[in-house]
């Protein structure tokens, strides 16, 4: 099938009008925190664009991230965005296997060096020369770094490429580690979460599209739009929170009443996505709205932070060291008490009586 | 004594408290009204982009009013494009196809921008009614 | 390091103990000890404060007795204690400090001061650092028998004395006496009315007692100047005389440190426990009017007042007795405020009575004594210390003020009935 | 390291590093400073001195006659902010939570909204003797390096803990940690400072008081 030059030609050829497309563009400007005003800029832009030349490259991953994108409940525009870049190479969803596929990796990146979109889901792999990962007998880390040479932008999809996710759990056994930490001369958009929220990969996409720059990101790597607030900040539990009123099992009179899930270990507070305004499963609900804390997928080494259902200000690991040191306290004190008992004897030996004259000097 | 049922409850919701936001956000649309007069220059507010509270919202309602006008626009779920007492001034609320407000602006413009048909488009319409004129000549 | 400091560093070493270990580690540096001592409230001199007394044993308890410390000292970090140092401190050590142990009564983490004040003077005056007026003193105790140079000839020409007066014996190195009374030196020269006392109570009483020929001057210095070799020298006459002479009891004279020196501090420097028992003379004062041998007549009409020495009430725990025998011979008898347990010291003990340089701070923080006394004015002021009488005399003197100090035994014989002729003769 | 990973290193790896150094150091400096021993006393008790060093250990904790009088700043300022220690820090509904979780022991809570008058009035009584301390000539004359350090890690905890309640400067989780961090340096410093005499206290105590009671003075 021919595929279309640009976006308008593709929306006419499906009987969209151009109102509807604004209306969308509005909706992602606001997601994006953009003005307004930008909407229109979108939408005209957009319409115009070039089909960009779109690499993404599993790594160390569970594919949950393209089950995220793919089966978003999104209408249409979204799996046109999708239909509108040229995704060149995926894995997952291409039709291609084998030689082939990797040939059609080398000619996108021959074709469009300088100007394509990497997409990296999955951590990679350092341990071992990066051997515990490859794809067509060469290690994840070699593949990033070769296809990363001709990116415009590398956009990290996911906890894993973001920040190295559970492959990089404790005790890391494959040495896995962020995109981020392997690339340091291409810009890279961290999209944290496990999964991403979808809307997040396209409302970026989208910008880039349009105006040729990247959101503006935290110090984290992410787009501050999206991640600019926590859970917690925007949490309908909130006021509970504020009140003092807490559940305090999965199944006392608080969790009926819809109480704050902080003491059952809700990661909410310290972690920053958009999860309680955009909501998951077609804007069904988030997993507080569920009736369980958040975990905090989309924080670093959140797989690490101390169990998923001890509250935050509880200590993470009960006093690991507390029988060693008492143990080592007790032994350093008992050796200070002989040396002590030593010196006091010897005074004592060396004890000379004193006399009369003795009080003079 | 009274027993402890009888003492009068009253609990007070975030939603029920006004932040001081809606404040802000009638002093920029005027601001905005002054541009679009003096300069011709359109302007909006994201409302969603605010931490307005269910207080605001009605508060803000209450001073913006209602003028003459109501657009409905169906174009992948229907947005409603709603006159302000203050002519100028318009309240945009945008539905997708499945009726979730993806979007929810306030739009200072004579005519929000969304409304006026594009160039292109016209154009299209045209001569696809040139079209249909001479279709219409041909078959008789 | 002079081999004087050496010696005394390596005392310190041997007496610091758990106590004073915990006592350093518990200090919060709250300056209530400085509020309890007189020498501060009445100077105002925030070197003064108690515990600041005894800086140079706190540093070389942590610098001898913990690890971090040790480490410290061996890194060079710590500052070591040197002759100068101490020379700076005897002032602190001795002329401000009577061993009153107000501090000790009131430190809020339970701080005995006064006991590491105690434990401090063995350091100091091993190292050489005792002023001269308390080292003359010891000097006399150790090689005449008493601090005022008395010598037993006085003793027995008192007795005379005393005998011709009375009309009683009295008993000089008696066997199997119950008894054994002690004096103090000044007693001997200044209030020689005290003997003349016990002998009439003693009758009275119909108790058999004696003095020893070679124990009678009952003052320690050693305890004074803080020295344990040289007060064991001085307390083991007395033993070796009562354990010669077979007494049941020893009788510590008005004097409060010759009590503390023999009820408390006696058998721990001879190193076992004593074969008799040591009661301040209030005590068995006590146990006579308890069992009605001490029978009086007569009142005292003028408004009196007590003064508990510091080693009595504080130290030694005697402190209704002489309540119950003024009341029993005074109708207008008035306490001072912050009388009894938290009495405020004369100013003199502890030997500062003895350092001739310490007599301008002494008077000063004599004026807390004068303020009690102006809160109740007292026609006579009663006390049972010789050396708490001689030091409030001075001050009283320069003051001005006209408050008469006398003896609570000597004022108790005064109402013992006239010329009675002892029970069964 | 962002927030979240803050305070997991502060209630992980911190804590347990704090702990640690709290309790070797409190076992080690009571082995240091009791194993010194004393000379058993010889002298005859006046009455054998039974409960009086117990006695003293409560009752050093009233003041003396007349001395109240003298010092009413560090009596009434070091209750208050003793006992508002106390009431924070062992009734505060998190913190008992805390130890239930360590301990498995649990006792009722004070309502949150005197705790957090509590601390106040302690910080407030923390700034009083702070300012006592630095306007008494005695205490000024005793102070070091060491006491003005020991009263600034005993107020962070306060503060931070009730600056995190309070929602004030930083995000909560990020005060949360500091005010973590702020008592594990607190538990760090404990054994090796003044701070230590709420150990020794009881010991000092109770040999003053054993010493009382064997000559018999009332105490």
């Amino acid at each position: 099938m021919e595929r279309s030059d640009t976006l308008q030609e593709k929306m006419e050829q499906n009987g969209m009008s151009r109102r509807t497309f604004i209306k969308y563009c509005a909706s992602l400007a606001s997601l994006m925190a953009l003005p307004p005003s930008a909407a229109y800029a979108m939408a005209e832009a957009l319409g115009k664009a070039k089909r960009p030349s779109v690499i993404w490259l599993p790594f160390q991953e569970c594919t949950g991230c393209t089950e995220s994108i793919t089966r978003s409940h999104s209408p249409s525009i979204e799996g046109m965005i999708f239909d509108m870049i040229s995704l060149d190479y995926q894995e997952t969803l291409m039709a291609a296997a084998g030689h082939q596929a990797e040939e059609a990796l080398h000619a996108a990146m021959k074709e469009n060096y300088g100007k394509y979109v990497l997409i990296i889901d999955g951590s990679v792999a350092t341990g071992l020369d990066g051997a515990y990962s490859c794809i067509a007998g060469r290690s994840n880390l070699e593949s990033l770094k070769e296809a990363a040479k001709g990116a415009a932008a590398i956009i990290a999809l996911g906890s894993c490429a973001s920040f190295g996710g559970i492959p990089k759990a404790n005790p890391n056994p494959t040495g896995a580690v962020a995109v981020s930490d392997i690339i340091k001369d291409k810009p890279i958009v961290n999209i944290p979460g496990c999964p991403p929220i979808p809307v997040v990969i396209t409302g970026v996409l989208a910008q880039f599209l349009t105006f040729g720059t990247l959101p503006e990101l935290d110090k984290l790597g992410r787009p501050k739009a999206v991640y600019g607030e926590t859970i917690h900040d925007r949490c309908y539990r909130r006021p509970f929170y504020d009140q003092g009123k807490f559940a305090k099992t999965f199944d006392d009179e608080g969790a009926r009443q819809g109480w704050c899930l902080f003491e059952l270990g809700c990661k909410g507070p310290v972690t920053y996505n958009a999860c309680a305004t955009t909501k998951w499963n077609d804007s069904t609900s988030f997993p507080i709205e569920s009736g369980h804390g958040c975990i905090g997928c989309s924080e670093p080494d959140f797989w690490d932070a101390g169990g998923f259902y001890k509250a935050l200000s509880m200590p993470a690991d009960p006093l690991k060291m507390a029988a060693t040191a008492a143990v080592a306290g007790a032994a350093v004190g008992v050796a200070i008490s002989f040396a002590n008992r030593a010196k006091k004897g010897a005074a004592k030996s060396a004890h000379e009586t004193t006399k009369l004259e003795d009080l003079e000097k | 004594m009274p027993s402890i049922d009888q003492i009068p409850i009253s609990i007070v919701s975030p939603d029920e408290m006004l932040t001081g936001q809606a404040d802000a956000v009638l002093t920029e649309i005027a601001g905005m009204l002054k541009r679009l007069l003096d300069d011709g220059i359109e302007g909006s507010i994201d409302l969603r982009g605010l931490a307005l509270s269910g207080a605001d919202r009605v508060w803000l309602e209450k001073q913006l009013g209602r003028g003459e006008v109501e657009i409905m626009l169906e174009a992948g779920g229907w947005s409603v494009l709603t006159e302000t007492a203050y002519p100028g001034v318009w309240k945009v609320m945008h539905r997708d196809d499945r009726d979730r407000v993806v979007a929810e602006l306030i739009e200072v413009a004579f005519v929000p921008a969304i409304i006026r048909p594009d160039n292109g488009d016209v154009k299209k319409g045209h001569e696809s009614l040139l079209l249909n004129l001479k279709a219409k000549t041909a078959g008789v | 390091m002079s081999a004087s400091l050496e010696k005394g560093v390596r005392v310190l070493k041997e007496v610091i103990d758990a106590p004073i270990a915990s006592y350093f580690n518990s200090c919060v540096h709250c300056g209530l000890c400085a509020e309890a001592c007189l020498f501060y409230t009445e100077t105002g001199d925030p070197k003064y404060t108690p515990i600041h007394k005894l800086e140079p044993l706190r540093r070389i308890y942590e610098q001898e007795y913990t690890l971090l410390g040790r480490l410290k000292k061996m890194a060079g970090l710590s500052k070591p204690v040197t002759d100068a140092e101490l020379d700076e401190w005897q002032e602190l050590v001795y002329n401000s400090c009577t061993l009153c142990a107000r501090c000790s009564a009131v430190c809020p983490v339970g701080n005995d001061i006064v006991y590491m004040v105690r434990k401090f003077r063995e350091g100091m005056s091993a190292a050489g650092h005792a002023p001269e007026g308390i080292k003359g003193a010891v000097n006399r105790t150790v090689s005449i028998g008493s601090p005022m140079g008395v010598k037993l000839p006085a003793v027995q020409a008192q007795m005379k004395h005393v005998e011709a007066d009375t009309g009683l014996t009295i008993p000089l190195d008696a066997e199997g006496a119950e008894y054994m009374v002690m004096l103090s030196s000044m007693e001997i020269i200044n209030f020689p009315e005290y003997l003349g006392a016990i002998a009439r109570i003693m009758h009275q009483a119909g108790k058999t007692w004696t003095l020893c020929s070679t124990a009678f001057e009952a003052t320690n210095a050693g305890i004074q100047i803080g020295n344990s070799d040289l007060a064991k020298v001085i307390v083991s006459r007395i033993v070796d005389g009562a354990e010669k002479l077979k007494v049941k009891t020893v009788i510590s004279p008005e004097c409060g440190h010759a009590y503390t020196a023999l009820r408390w501090e006696g058998a721990n420097l001879v190193g076992r426990p004593f074969t008799f028992e040591v009661k301040h003379i209030l005590e068995v004062l006590a146990e006579f009017q308890e069992k009605n041998l001490l029978k009086t007549e007569g009142f005292e009409t003028d408004k009196l007042t007590f003064h508990d020495p510091c080693q009595l009430v504080r130290r030694g725990g005697v402190v209704q007795q002489p309540r119950k025998l003024i009341n029993q011979i005074a109708k207008n008898f008035v306490e001072m405020p912050d009388s009894g347990f938290m009495n405020w010291c004369c100013g003199g003990g502890g030997g500062a009575s003895a350092i001739e340089e310490g007599e301008e701070l002494r008077l000063e923080a004599f004026r807390k004594k004068k303020s009690q006394l102006e809160a109740v004015k007292p026609d006579r002021l009663v006390t049972a210390c010789a050396n708490c009488r001689i030091v409030l005399e001075e001050g009283l003197e320069h003051y001005q003020m006209d408050i008469p100090v006398v003896g609570l035994t000597e004022m108790i014989a005064e109402h013992l009935p006239e010329r009675q002729k002892p029970e069964g003769s | 390291m962002n927030e979240l990973q803050f305070l997991t290193w502060v209630r992980g790896t911190g804590l347990n590093i704090a702990v640690g150094i709290f309790l070797l150091g409190v076992l080690w400096r009571l082995f240091e400073i009791y194993s010194l021993g004393r000379k058993q006393d010889l002298s005859a008790p006046r009455h054998a001195s039974g409960a009086s060093g117990f006695h003293t250990i409560f009752r050093r904790s009233l003041p003396p006659p007349g001395m109240l009088k003298r010092s009413p700043v560090s009596y009434i300022g070091g209750y208050v902010f003793h006992i508002g220690l106390a009431i924070v820090v062992f009734l505060f509904a998190p913190h008992i939570l805390l130890i239930k979780n360590l301990t498995g022991l649990s006792w009722p809570a004070l309502p949150s909204q005197f705790i957090d008058l509590m601390a106040v009035v302690t910080m407030a009584a923390m700034v009083v003797v702070l300012v006592d301390r630095i306007n008494k000539p005695v205490k000024r004359f005793l102070s070091t390096f060491e006491d003005w350090f020991t009263w600034t890690v005993t107020f962070l905890p306060v503060l931070t803990g009730w600056m995190a309640v309070q929602h004030l400067l930083l995000p909560y989780t990020t005060m949360l940690a500091l005010h973590i961090l702020s008592v594990e340096l607190l538990l760090v410093v404990l054994p090796f400072t003044k701070l230590f005499h709420v150990f020794t206290l009881f010991g000092s105590r109770w040999y003053n008081g054993k010493v009382n009671g064997h000559k018999g003075v009332p105490v």
